[in-house]
């Protein structure tokens, strides 16, 4: 078979949801048939890219030919890849989702359909922008773009709740992107270049200006990944926004400014990650596993619970620093971006789920949800299987990525961040075992069996079964899958 | 330096950083937002004395013009009681503590900065300028080695108007309820103008300073006096033209780096027989659909069909 | 020669914005200080324009300062009226002895 | 005088992004916070520039930098101010 060329690929990533979009936009109608072609389509592309890049690596692309410190450099790596196959199989889900979910009609009912699909594909398209990305300050635009993008999407229901939840965010956001751009420019006067690959040849942990810069940079990132204890924007933005939106800022959003902590920290900032960093991380991880557990534990409300899940979640992907002080990082960075993936599959999932329920049960109360009867059936095995892969149990993708993790752990006798893995994984089965168990033992009374649209069943269930399905494969996948800097 | 040199840059940040002070706390809103377009204006003379023209440009037109213009829009739509909120801090912390530690910060930035060797990419733009296809080294990096940026950067724009778009119809603010018979001849005057140096400064950026957003700046500037004076948008320019004049720039710019690939196969890189024309190109869209991009985000909502009356 | 008198005049502009300024700042009411901020700084910034026109020695560069001059002479007037306007829709009476 | 060039510039830029990351910390209003934001992002305008400045050339890359960052700010403030309008709207 004859793939085209990796280059070509993300071009056609990068371009095509935001070209779509704009067309979108310009035209004022929403065709689903368009739209979810060109969704269509730029699943594809993720999917040849993966495997492109399965059978011939990484490879770099220098945009409009100038090399790199004077221009700007894609690089497709493999945990770039499988982000951007992430991002296309929750894009495409919530394309799905979103067509069923809003109601298409002219006149201002129609206004979140009308609006959701252009955003919905720029966010993509930023997303897809920010994987490939291999400049400080490209980075940087992507970012905004993503910020924006989703900034309007949680707003998207305009209720008062929604609208203060995207100030909040967009506060928030703009905070990080100061600071990030503050260590962007720290890093660009000690060393007078922008692309990745370069400050990792030239980086010295012992300038200042190098050891500054990093911490704007991780500062910036931390807020906009909302780790601990500067995740104050995330329950409200992601709770209270409409479901696919949530499924998208949870599984994706969040995870993207997180999958740039890694590629710094394993790229150029990598020799400043001393032991003291990384125990801090490590500390922070904790206490982010800890705080967002026990809060999902105590909410009343599905996607509020679901929200505080992700803060909990991303305390776990921050132990993998700890962890990479082991002499052999690459297991370390397979499994935190297995973490990633696996996490944005099954948090949209059970964000998509939820949605589904919630409009089945008309109240986002955990008591009140309806239970395992009629269409709804559907909506809880999926929330099943997400479950089963947010807490690891195996085959799933969860398990591969916290197996890999847990055998760093032991082998480096690191027990401290062993304990912590445990007991977040012990806490998350608390919260989705509460959640099972309140609704499928004591459900509320459901007059009549609820019926949903099957696209509003079939993508949450796709992509919990995607998380599932895909652990067998990460067992073969975790032989290649390293993060390279290119050659 | 001269010391009069030194003693005007003194000068100039010491207000900029007193400026910005009050921007940020003083007693009332509108003093605040005052405060703050001033500090924009003089912000644009320091980049004067940084030798950055095309900023300064910019900034002038965005930073204090139409940052300041939506500022005072915002107040007009705030509810009147809101219009003039007192300053209230998040807690009766006192000063002291957060004053310390603001100024460790400044003086460990300070620290650092000043120790920067900051070697820079002059050296490298410089010997890649007879490939550029464009005099002006900035427009030379904006337009073709980090077209990339810039093409994001549009899209952020468009994302901005959609965004804003997205949050319902517009928002109109309440209007002086003496007529202003000078303000609409200032601008009969002062339009065209406008317009006629908007073409200006896209021919001058393909050498000299200024390019697609000082003259995009300068384009809304004219469009927003306008909308001041009481023109409205035209009803038949609502709707599909508006939309498709505001895509317009992104699309070109989408376009052409993706046409390009017909000769060479590599994204963004126009080939050198064509490279001004394409730079020309995508500057003159650029720069009309961040003008009317621009315009629309100080509209603050997608204009009704309803409003009638025209230019 | 044409230097000497060009510093003069830029000196003779600078008073002038000066008295601008005091104008601003001691006078009772918005009219009053409208009117001796646009009277004072137009002619200050003429006689300014006029100073580095001097200096000049390019025409086009003296070209561009006549022009700066009328621009701000323009919307300094418009931009007056319009705060007095301002100023009497918000109820606000010129100052009386 | 003796200090290095550029020092002036920079305490301003340092000064600015204090001012202003303070700001967005201590001030309620949403408005006040937009600004504090915007004071910041000139901050570190300043100082990317003048960085640029020390060269022997004018270095032309952090002037395009600050040229797409001041369009970016310009829209990521619009949409924030759409915003506040908006919640000012629904004020209850």
């Amino acid at each position: 078979m004859v793939l085209p060329p990796t280059a070509m690929l993300v071009v056609t990533l990068l371009t095509l949801p935001l070209a779509t979009a704009t067309l979108l936009f310009a035209s004022g109608r929403q065709p689903r048939t368009l739209t979810l072609a060109a969704a269509l389509l730029s699943t594809c592309a993720a999917l040849a890219l993966g495997l492109n890049v399965h059978l011939e690596g990484v490879s770099v692309h220098a945009i409009g030919g100038w090399e790199a410190p004077l221009g700007i450099h894609w690089q497709v790596t493999v945990p770039g890849a499988v982000m951007l196959l992430a991002t296309a199989m929750v894009g495409l889900a919530g394309a799905v989702y979103g067509a069923g979910y809003f109601v298409h009609r002219p006149g201002p009912e129609g206004r979140m359909a009308r609006v959701f699909m252009p955003l919905w594909l720029f966010a993509w398209g930023g997303l897809n922008a920010l994987f490939v990305a291999a400049d400080l300050f490209n980075l940087y635009v992507a970012l905004e773009v993503l910020t924006l993008a989703s900034v309007a999407l949680v707003a998207l229901s305009a209720r008062r709740t929604a609208l203060q939840a995207a100030m909040r965010y967009l506060l928030a956001a703009l905070f990080g992107s100061v600071i990030y751009l503050l260590g962007v420019a720290l890093l660009y006067g000690q060393y007078g270049i922008l692309d990745l690959d370069g400050l990792t040849s030239k980086l010295d942990p012992k300038h200042p200006g190098s050891r500054a810069g990093a911490v704007a940079l991780t500062i910036g990132l931390l807020t906009k990944a909302a780790i601990f204890p500067l995740h104050f924007w995330l329950p409200g933005a992601h709770g209270r926004a409409e479901p696919p939106v949530s499924a998208l800022l949870s599984g994706l959003v969040v995870a993207a400014a997180f999958y740039l902590l890694l590629r710094l920290w394993f790229g150029p900032l990598a020799g400043l990650l001393t032991f003291g960093v990384g125990t801090l991380f490590g500390a922070i991880g904790a206490g982010a596993l800890l705080w967002g557990g026990v809060l999902a534990l105590m909410q009343r409300r599905l996607k509020m619970m679901v929200a505080y899940s992700t803060v909990s979640q991303f305390g776990f992907a921050m132990l993998v620093f700890p962890l990479a002080l082991a002499a052999d990082r690459e297991p370390v960075v397979t499994g935190g971006t297995l973490l990633l993936a696996n996490h944005a599959l099954a948090k949209a999932a059970l964000f998509l789920a939820a949605g589904s329920l919630v409009r089945a049960s008309g109240s986002d109360r955990i008591d009140r949800l309806v239970g395992f009867t009629g269409s709804s059936r559907w909506a809880w095995i999926a929330v099943i299987l997400a479950a089963a892969a947010l807490i690891g149990v195996p085959p799933t993708l969860g398990f591969s990525a916290k197996w890999l993790l847990l055998q760093v752990a032991v082998a480096e006798g690191a027990w401290w961040w062993l304990g912590a893995m445990l007991g977040g994984t012990l806490l998350t089965f608390a919260y989705l075992g509460r959640l099972l168990e309140r609704a499928l033992l004591a459900p509320a009374p459901a007059p009549h069996p609820p019926k949903l649209k099957i696209a509003l069943l079939l993508p949450a269930l796709l992509l919990a079964l995607l998380a599932c399905v895909m652990g067998l494969w990460a067992f073969d996948v975790e032989t290649f899958a390293r993060l390279e800097p290119g050659p | 330096m001269h010391p009069a040199e030194a003693l005007f840059d003194a000068l100039l940040l010491l207000s900029m950083v007193v400026l910005a002070w009050q921007g940020v706390h003083a007693r009332n809103m509108f003093r605040a937002v005052v405060s703050f377009m001033m500090f924009g204006l003089l912000t644009a003379v320091a980049w004067v004395r940084l030798e950055a023209p095309d900023i300064a440009l910019a900034e002038a037109a965005l930073g204090a013009g139409l940052t300041g213009a939506l500022l005072l829009a915002t107040l007009g739509r705030l509810k009147p009681e809101r219009r003039g909120a007192r300053l209230q801090r998040a807690a009766k912390l006192s000063m002291l503590p957060w004053l310390a530690l603001g100024l460790a910060g400044t003086m460990t930035l300070l620290a650092v900065t000043l120790a920067l060797p900051a070697p820079g990419l002059g050296e490298r733009v410089l010997s890649a300028m007879p490939e550029a296809g464009v005099d002006s080294p900035v427009t030379a990096v904006l337009l073709n080695f980090r077209a990339w940026d810039t093409l994001l950067e549009i899209a952020v724009m468009l994302l901005a108007v959609i965004a804003i778009w997205s949050l319902g119809q517009d928002v109109l603010a309440s209007t002086s309820r003496l007529p202003a018979p000078s303000l609409p001849a200032l601008v009969r005057l002062l339009f065209p103008l406008l317009v006629l140096s908007t073409f200006y400064l896209l021919w001058r950026g393909g050498h000299g300073p200024g390019g697609a957003f000082p003259a995009g700046a300068l384009l809304a500037a004219g469009l927003v006096l306008a909308l001041l004076a009481g023109a409205r948008v035209p009803e038949r320019m609502t709707g599909a033209p508006l939309r498709c004049a505001l895509a317009a720039g992104l699309l070109a710019f989408i376009i052409i780096a993706v046409g390009v690939m017909a000769e060479g196969g590599v994204f963004f890189a126009y080939p050198p027989r064509h490279a001004p024309m394409l730079i020309a190109i995508v500057e003159i869209a650029a720069g009309l659909s961040i003008g009317v991009m621009l315009t629309a985000l100080f509209l603050g909502g997608e204009p009704t069909d309803t409003q009638g009356g025209s230019t | 020669m044409s230097t000497i008198a060009g510093a003069i005049l830029i000196v003779l502009g600078l008073l002038f914005f000066l008295s601008g300024t005091l104008g601003l700042l001691r006078f009772p009411d918005v009219f009053t200080r409208l009117h001796a901020l646009s009277k004072a700084d137009t002619l200050a910034l003429g006689l300014v324009c006029a100073g580095l026109a001097l200096h000049a020695d390019d025409g086009t560069l003296q070209l561009k300062l006549l022009l700066i001059w009328l621009l701000v002479i323009v919307s300094g007037a418009t931009c007056s009226s319009l705060i007095a306007r301002a100023a009497l829709a918000h109820g606000i009476r010129p100052w009386q002895r | 005088m003796s200090l290095p060039p550029g020092t002036l510039f920079l305490l301003a830029s340092a000064l600015l992004f204090a001012i202003g990351a303070h700001g967005l910390v201590t001030c309620r209003h949403l408005l006040r916070k937009v600004l504090a934001l915007n004071v910041a992002m000139t901050g570190v305008f300043l100082l990317l520039v003048t960085l640029g400045r020390s060269g022997t050339t004018v270095d032309p890359v952090p002037h395009a930098m600050v040229l797409t960052g001041i369009v970016v700010a310009l829209s990521t403030t619009a949409v924030a101010l759409g915003l506040i309008v908006r919640l000012e709207r629904r004020r209850p």
